[in-house]
């Protein structure tokens, strides 16, 4: 997709369009799924364009005030939510990170020891397991061995030791469910092989310089490749883990609201809807500009 | 690398001929694989009742004979504990039950007997023993008592007794439905839907990866610009909505799935024929006079791609099951009268405080094993495949 | 990288030592399973129970209908004097004051009135308020006067047993009333101290309260929306009052909490539609009520706690009649009833109808359901094939299930529930002029005794009370005998106390109407 | 002129768990201060990885076995663990913390005292930046960080070079320059950290002829300029004959000849294969050749791993008794001065 232009801003502009557009387009086509949604509060002659007309204008126009609760602004609710989630997220991108790295540099750099072996096995037989499955498998065990369960009330007021454990429980979640782990696993590790059998690599090495330097550089890509393509079955899992654990984000408040009889409260559903669309938006436009930079060929 | 090669695609192969048989016995013997038995049955292997209830059954002190109060003072302390062993739950018609209440040396300075239990249930020689016939069926309240010869205060322990014509190796439901046949029930929604899916997503990825990978022209470009969109949509918000709107119709949802994972397949297809595509061997063949097609389907796909093919069937299969799990636990995939995996584990979340395990602990054991078979068979076949490796 | 390792090892110790002990006071903590929609009780979908019951914290009514002795008490207003049918003199209390100190008088009852007749987006709410009372005027800064338009006492009195509002916070504008629904003030046993977006409400006693101040010093409200949380929540002693508990997990909690049961007036039942010609043959419907064993269905999954039904109402509504028999399960009588209306079997046992094909029943059932009912259901699909009558249940969510059921009418059987309301009026379920797309009348079902009997109730006086409850009892027999829908079951109803709270009375529809009388035990246990 | 590197009896294998396949059995090379040495081999006969395994940059695969290596009277291969026997084909577990021992020490000689320029230089320069900034690391390491220092270094390096515009060079990208130009930038790299003795793996290979010459002529000038030894490794005889003052010839993992090159036309070389190469690289221009044992063609070698590797060919072994013939197939040939400044290891010169 990415077509040889002269100059740089000419090509930021270009990647900034595409992305910008593919949010706008699927914006649009959740608008069009949305009016699809049964709902008894609306009359029943709102015809279907009506709906999708006045979700769109809700959507883009960005006008909203009350969440239909009228108890907290729709922004408040949304901060909050967006709060929840990434933390979540970003938690477990950090720590699959902190373990697929290492390791997968690690095991790159031995030729077959039996810890990669281990290793590879390990982790390959534990992805295929769903997140619902790992959720709870560990809420059982929270439940049997630690006498409670890891909600997010106790969160905000518990010590920092219930804080940390009632963090950990969801993110061990999502870190070890959906094959996450593997991909990157699997993606670092094949790359830093190839890094390793560069020639150029060999020369800085004959020439007594450090080499992480480099091998981390060659790995920022790949990394972002898998998260901008992980990212969609990230958030459907973050949906499960927060309708488990209690947590109130934003995955969780688009379900519910999706869920309960009566009215629904489009503007938030639309709202988290945006935020999550626009770190889809965010991850894929940081892996254009990387591949655009990193590549030397491109370079100019 | 050969060895570890066939370890993990006969592993799999062996899983997918388990599902693959369930599915075959759910089909043909639909009605009568789930027994009925007492409900709440735990499983019948003593290894599983240990675990269930972790703490033996608590002693009581008795006043009188008949009355089983429970003391207000505080815990027993431990050694004048007589019944320190946990007892077995389930009884078969047929087989004796047998209960060893103490060790040894307790047990020649004690005397014990039934207070409460079945017609036939007796001690004798250090064991409590009772072959229930074929008309003592259901939950026994039973309760035995013993008492030390120095001291005159009478302990007894009150269990509930489990006994069933068929020994439940998976235990029952609250229904009564035997555990092992509800698995195999279940079964039928794994393979079945996830054909659905696998034909629009790896089939639709091939054709029109394919294309969109091959050639350079405005139909290419919008086949780019759709896959962008679509990876972009949360995946359960469609699930969500196809369940709802065509009123949990689990082969619709399945329409969705594939949907969703179209993009993935478009896109490792499109980078793999797009590499190919540079290589000097499809210059060369253009110039000997093959089609375009040809090239595109005899050489680079059938030779390059199989390997690729096959694992995203498999991942295409796992992210099926995953997904009908999903929305039956969130009781929107297969509604109650069907019987599916994610609704058992529903059933059986609500019971984990009072110890019944076995209704979470089987569904999620089937779940892993029919996921690990599909994706042990793909990525071993993908990689018994693969030109480059060997 | 030796740093990295002690990050490690303190992670561990930290899971498995991780207990968390909340710490204990005198205060009351209970689990609802939905957030409190909205703050101030005259905005748009208020009028859930979550709202209900935390607004009867906050805010108080001129007068409170009591449902055993079926009389208006006074709570703010000190009595009523009737000046002619349509106007009523109200006397206010004294010393009533709001949370911020402002004293109540008559401006306030007159403003609230007024806002929620025409201000109020509550649209059923101010069209009641619209219907009954035309004008609220103040005499002097303790009495108020009310006109109505009719003169039915009971109904007036109802329109006065609603919150009222402070009128010095909420006269100046919209601004004004965002800043009350973020921080409502009342004259309640409670003041609001603060509600978190994820749905923990804080309420603190409030010191002056004219009545008696509570016991209780503190409330905090948590939104746990999985029940099965919840119980494992309040198995830790982190919760003290589960509210709407499930009838079929109730026993969980029999040895460990308290249980203190209060009247319900839920109904269970299966509509049969009338629009079926099928289902126009009484003895089928007959049939389907015998062949149903709904007593074991509640014994095996509801522990036997509620009562099989004969008739529309509950045992504790007063115009039950006791002399109903109920029609006990008798597969050969169902048989029989089926072979009497003309239906033949076939060699598989299914029955067959007039033109030889087996009848197919399609049972609409809303998806989430109590989680007892599953069962029923299942025992219901089972024993209705040991008659012949193949019955399949379609779940649909509820707004579709609502549509197909009161709209488009696309159903056999289905599974209906409803409460029936504090002044005991069922017409409006079975009188023929309600059959129209969107009316109550589901069941589509027409009987000209049935609606004389009904209009006949509605004139006569409420005073003359022993010709009404025998119209009553004659719509229950003609019901009872007509079969219009397959009465199921009326559960008990039980709040889960911990074993702190001693006495805790409840009121069935106001909860927590009597919290400032509940006594806690202020040791842990 | 003392010996400033000196490999002896170097043993180097690949040792996994099923076998233990020898790569270098037992070589014995020394290099003095200032002296040019050439080294000769066909593809694969291991020469390469010889003079890697001084910087450590082999990474166990081969790994080194046995032999010590001693660069500057500093052994890098210290207490090596005792290998059975070398050449027994017996797999061992490698020793772990030694290997790591050996390439700490390697470290320490990379870049500051031995620096190789590698065959293709445009693919090992790094890709992504530029020349200066490359150049500033290696700088930055091994001297004090002095920019004015460096630019002067860089440029007189470069001026040496024959390169005069090189502000061009400097700050463009590798995939900008020639194959000469990259070339000359990479020698300017390795050389920035004044290392005492060059390596240079055939660096002319991928070049033209004339290029190639003028690169060869480049190297020689700096080395003597700057008084470096410089061991130059090329599979082609005739360029690096005229400016080398000795010459190692490797077949299969062992040196079979060594002989001093003091004037060109009187070379005498003894063993056959030797013999070969120079009529190779220009027959006529050598009077004192011996035809008559001088291999007629070598296509194919039989790789023999015990004995000479050269035994299966050899016209010499034709008039040598039996008890010799059977040495020449199964022990390996020991190195023997015959003549000042000239060894062979050839059983057929034993007398």
């Amino acid at each position: 997709m990415i077509t040889m232009s002269k100059n740089k801003t000419n090509i930021l502009l270009y990647l900034l369009l595409k992305n910008a557009s593919v949010f706008f387009i699927s914006l649009f086509i959740i608008c069009l799924l949305l009016a699809l949604v049964p709902d008894t509060a609306i009359p029943g002659d709102v015809s279907y364009f009506e709906r999708v007309k006045d979700y769109l204008t809700i959507a883009y126009l960005f006008s909203y005030d009350y969440s239909v609760a009228g108890t907290f602004l729709i922004s408040e609710l949304i901060l909050h939510g967006s709060k929840l989630t990434f933390t979540l997220i970003f938690l477990s991108l950090l720590i699959v990170l902190t373990i697929a790295l290492p390791a997968g540099i690690l095991v790159a750099s031995e030729k077959n020891t039996n810890f990669q072996k281990l290793f590879t096995v390990t982790v390959s037989l534990l992805s295929p397991i769903p997140i619902l499955i790992w959720a709870s498998l560990l809420m059982l065990l929270v439940f049997v061995f630690g006498n409670m369960v890891p909600l997010y009330i106790d969160f905000e007021d518990g010590d920092l030791r219930t804080r940390m454990f009632v963090l950990l429980i969801p993110v061990a979640a999502i870190v070890l469910g959906d094959g996450i782990l593997l991909d990157f696993y699997n993606k670092i590790r094949d790359e830093t092989r190839k890094v390793m059998n560069e020639p150029w690599l060999i020369a800085v090495k004959a020439r007594g310089l450090p080499i992480y330097n480099h091998v981390l550089r060659a790995l920022l890509l790949p990394i972002f490749i898998t998260l901008s393509s992980k990212i969609t079955y990230l958030i459907s899992g973050i949906i499960i883990v927060e309708y488990i654990f209690a947590w109130q984000g934003l995955g969780f408040m688009i379900w519910r609201s999706l869920e309960t009889p009566g009215a629904k409260d489009y503007p938030l559903i639309l709202g988290s809807v945006k935020v999550l669309l626009f770190t889809v938006f965010l991850f894929s436009f940081i892996r254009d500009i990387l591949t655009y930079k990193l590549n030397p060929q491109l370079m100019k | 690398m050969i060895i570890h090669l066939n370890f993990r695609f006969v592993l799999g192969c062996i899983l997918l001929l388990i599902l693959i048989g369930m599915n075959v016995v759910a089909f043909f013997f639909s009605s009568d694989i789930i027994k009925n038995g007492t409900p709440a049955r735990p499983p019948s292997l003593y290894l599983f009742q240990k675990a269930l209830y972790h703490q033996p059954i608590e002693e009581e002190a008795v006043e009188d004979l008949f009355s089983f109060s429970v003391p207000d003072e505080a815990e027993p302390h431990a050694e004048d504990l007589i019944f320190n062993r946990n007892p077995k739950r389930t009884a078969t018609v047929g087989t004796e039950y047998r209960y060893v209440p103490t060790s040894q040396y307790l047990r020649n300075r004690a005397s014990f007997w039934v207070e409460e239990g079945p017609r036939g249930m007796k001690y004798e020689d250090g064991a409590f023993i009772w072959t229930p016939d074929s008309t003592q069926t259901g939950i026994f309240d039973i309760s035995l008592a013993a008492q030390m010869e120095d001291s005159e205060t009478i302990r007894g322990i009150r269990f509930k007794l489990f006994s069933d014509e068929i020994p439940f190796y998976f235990g029952t439901d609250e229904r009564g439905n035997s555990v092992l046949g509800l698995m195999i029930a279940g079964a039928k929604w794994s393979i079945l839907p996830g054909l659905i899916a696998v034909l629009i997503a790896v089939f639709g990825g091939l054709f029109l990866g394919a294309y969109a990978g091959y050639n350079k022209n405005f139909l290419s470009n919008f086949i780019d610009g759709t896959t962008l969109v679509l990876e972009s949509i949360p995946a359960l918000l469609l699930f969500f909505l196809a369940a709802v709107i065509f009123s949990f119709n689990i082969y619709i949802v399945m329409v969705a799935v594939g949907l969703v994972l179209l993009p993935v397949n478009i896109n490792i297809i499109r980078s793999t024929v797009k590499h190919f595509v540079d290589c000097q061997f499809v210059e060369s063949s253009k110039e000997i006079g093959f089609t375009d097609n040809q090239i595109l389907f005899r050489d680079i796909i059938w030779y390059n791609c199989k390997p690729i093919i096959i694992s995203q069937i498999a991942n295409c299969f796992a992210f099926a099951i995953m997904v009908e799990v999903t929305l039956s636990y969130l009781q929107f995939g297969i509604q109650v009268p069907e019987v599916s995996w994610g609704n058992i584990l529903l059933q059986g979340k609500s019971d984990i405080h009072k110890g019944e395990f076995w209704l979470v602990f089987f569904p999620c054991l089937m779940i892993i094993m029919s996921l690990l078979s599909f994706y042990l068979t793909g990525s071993g076949l993908s990689r018994l495949l693969d030109p480059r490796k060997n | 990288m030796r740093y990295f390792i002690k990050i490690a090892i303190s992670f561990i110790i930290v899971l498995v030592f991780g207990l968390a002990h909340a710490q204990q006071n005198t205060g009351l903590r209970y689990i609802e399973s939905e957030n409190v929609a909205s703050l101030n009780p005259y905005e748009n979908n208020s009028l859930r129970m979550v709202n209900i019951r935390f607004h009867e914290f906050i805010f108080e009514s001129l007068f409170r209908y009591d449902y055993n002795r079926e009389e208006f008490l006074p709570v703010l207003a000190m009595d009523y004097s009737v000046i002619d049918g349509y106007t009523y003199d109200v006397k206010l209390k004294e010393n009533v004051f709001w949370h911020d100190g402002e004293r109540l008088t008559a401006d306030d009852v007159v403003f609230t009135f007024n806002y929620a007749k025409n201000e109020s987006n509550l649209r059923s709410l101010s069209m009641f308020f619209n219907n009954t009372i035309s004008e609220v005027n103040k005499i002097n800064d303790y009495t108020v006067r009310f006109s109505f338009f009719n003169p039915n006492l009971g109904e007036n009195l109802m329109s006065l047993t609603y919150w009222i509002l402070p009128e010095h916070l909420l006269s100046d504008g919209p601004a004004a009333r965002r800043e009350f629904a973020r921080r409502p003030i009342g004259t309640g046993p409670f003041e609001f101290r603060q509600i978190t977006i994820q749905g923990t409400g804080r309420l603190v006693r409030n010191d002056r309260y004219h009545g008696k101040v509570p016991n209780i010093n503190d409330v905090r409200m948590d939104v746990l929306p999985d029940f099965d949380t919840a119980t494992l929540r309040m198995r830790d002693g982190q919760s003290d009052l589960l509210v709407n508990t499930p009838i079929s997990r109730v026993e969980e909690f029999e040895r460990t909490h308290r249980l203190e049961p209060f009247q319900s007036y839920n109904v269970h039942a299966i509509g049969i539609n009338f629009e079926n010609p099928l289902l126009h043959n009484r003895n089928l419907r007959r049939a389907l009520v015998y062949g149903f064993d709904r007593r074991r269905s509640l014994n095996q999954w509801f522990d036997g706690r509620g009562s099989v039904l004969a008739g529309p109402f509950t045992s504790s509504s007063p115009n039950y009649n006791p002399s109903l028999q109920l029609m006990e399960y008798d597969v050969d009588r169902a048989k029989e009833l089926l072979r009497r209306a003309g239906f033949t079997t076939d060699r598989q046992g299914r029955t067959l109808d007039h033109d030889g094909n087996p009848i197919k029943l399609n049972l609409l059932v809303k998806q989430q359901l109590v989680s007892g009912m599953s069962n029923v259901i299942q025992d219901f699909i089972e024993q209705m094939k040991a008659i012949g009558i193949d019955v399949n249940a379609q779940f649909e969510i509820s707004e579709r299930y609502e549509r197909r059921l009161y709209f488009e009418k696309d159903f056999d059987l289905a599974l209906m529930e409803w409460v029936i309301n504090p002044v005991y009026d069922i017409s409006h379920l079975f009188i023929s002029d309600n059959i129209y797309p969107g009316g109550h009348n589901i069941m589509s079902y027409k009987n000209s005794q049935i609606d004389e009997l009904f209009e006949e109730y509605r004139n006569t006086d409420a005073t003359r009370r022993l010709r009404r409850s025998q119209i009553m009892y004659d719509i229950q027999n003609i019901l009872a005998t007509d079969v219009p829908c397959i009465f199921l079951f009326n559960f008990d109803q039980y709040a889960v106390f911990s074993n702190r709270f001693s006495y805790t009375l409840i009121d069935p529809f106001a909860f927590f109407t009597f919290v400032n009388e509940w006594e806690v035990l202020d040791y842990y246990e | 002129m003392s010996t400033i590197l000196e490999i002896n009896n170097l043993y180097l294998g690949f040792n996994n768990s099923q076998s233990y396949i020898p790569a270098i059995r037992g070589i014995k090379v020394t290099l003095k201060k200032g002296e040019k040495v050439g080294v000769i081999g066909e593809s694969g006969s291991g020469k390469s990885q010889t003079f890697l395994s001084t910087l450590g940059l082999l990474e166990n695969n081969p790994g080194v076995t046995a032999g010590e290596i001693i660069f500057d009277q500093v052994n890098i291969l210290e207490n090596i663990p005792k290998y059975k026997k070398a050449n027994s084909g017996i797999p061992e577990k490698a020793n772990k913390k030694w290997i790591r021992s050996y390439t700490n020490r390697a470290k320490r000689l990379r870049g500051k005292n031995i620096s190789i320029i590698f065959q293709d230089a445009k693919s090992s320069l790094i890709p992504y930046k530029k020349i200066i900034d490359q150049a500033w690391d290696t700088w930055k390491k091994h001297n004090i960080a002095n920019n004015y220092e460096f630019q002067n270094t860089a440029t007189s390096l470069l001026a040496d070079m024959g390169i005069n515009d090189n502000g061009k060079i400097l700050d463009s990208y590798p995939n900008q320059l020639s194959g000469g130009e990259a070339q000359r930038a990479y020698i300017m790299l390795a050389l920035l950290g004044n290392p005492e003795v060059l390596i240079a793996d055939e660096p002319t290979s991928s070049l033209d002829p004339y290029s190639s010459r003028k690169i060869i002529d480049l190297l020689v000038k700096i080395v003597d300029q700057k008084g470096l030894s410089l061991i130059f490794i090329s599979h082609r005889l005739d360029q690096i004959l005229s400016s080398v003052n000795k010459i190692y010839v490797f077949l299969n993992g062992l040196v079979i000849e060594e002989l001093e090159v003091s004037d060109i036309n009187d070379i005498s070389p003894l063993h056959p294969y030797t013999i070969f190469l120079f009529k190779m690289a220009n027959g006529n221009y050598f009077r004192k050749l011996r035809n008559d044992i001088c291999a007629s063609s070598i296509e194919h070698i039989e790789r023999n791993n015990y004995g000479c590797p050269y035994s299966n060919v050899c016209e010499l072994k034709k008039d040598l008794d039996n008890d010799l013939q059977s040495k020449c197939n199964d022990t390996l040939p020991k190195q023997r001065l015959i003549a000042p400044g000239q060894k062979v290891a050839c059983w057929a010169y034993e007398k």
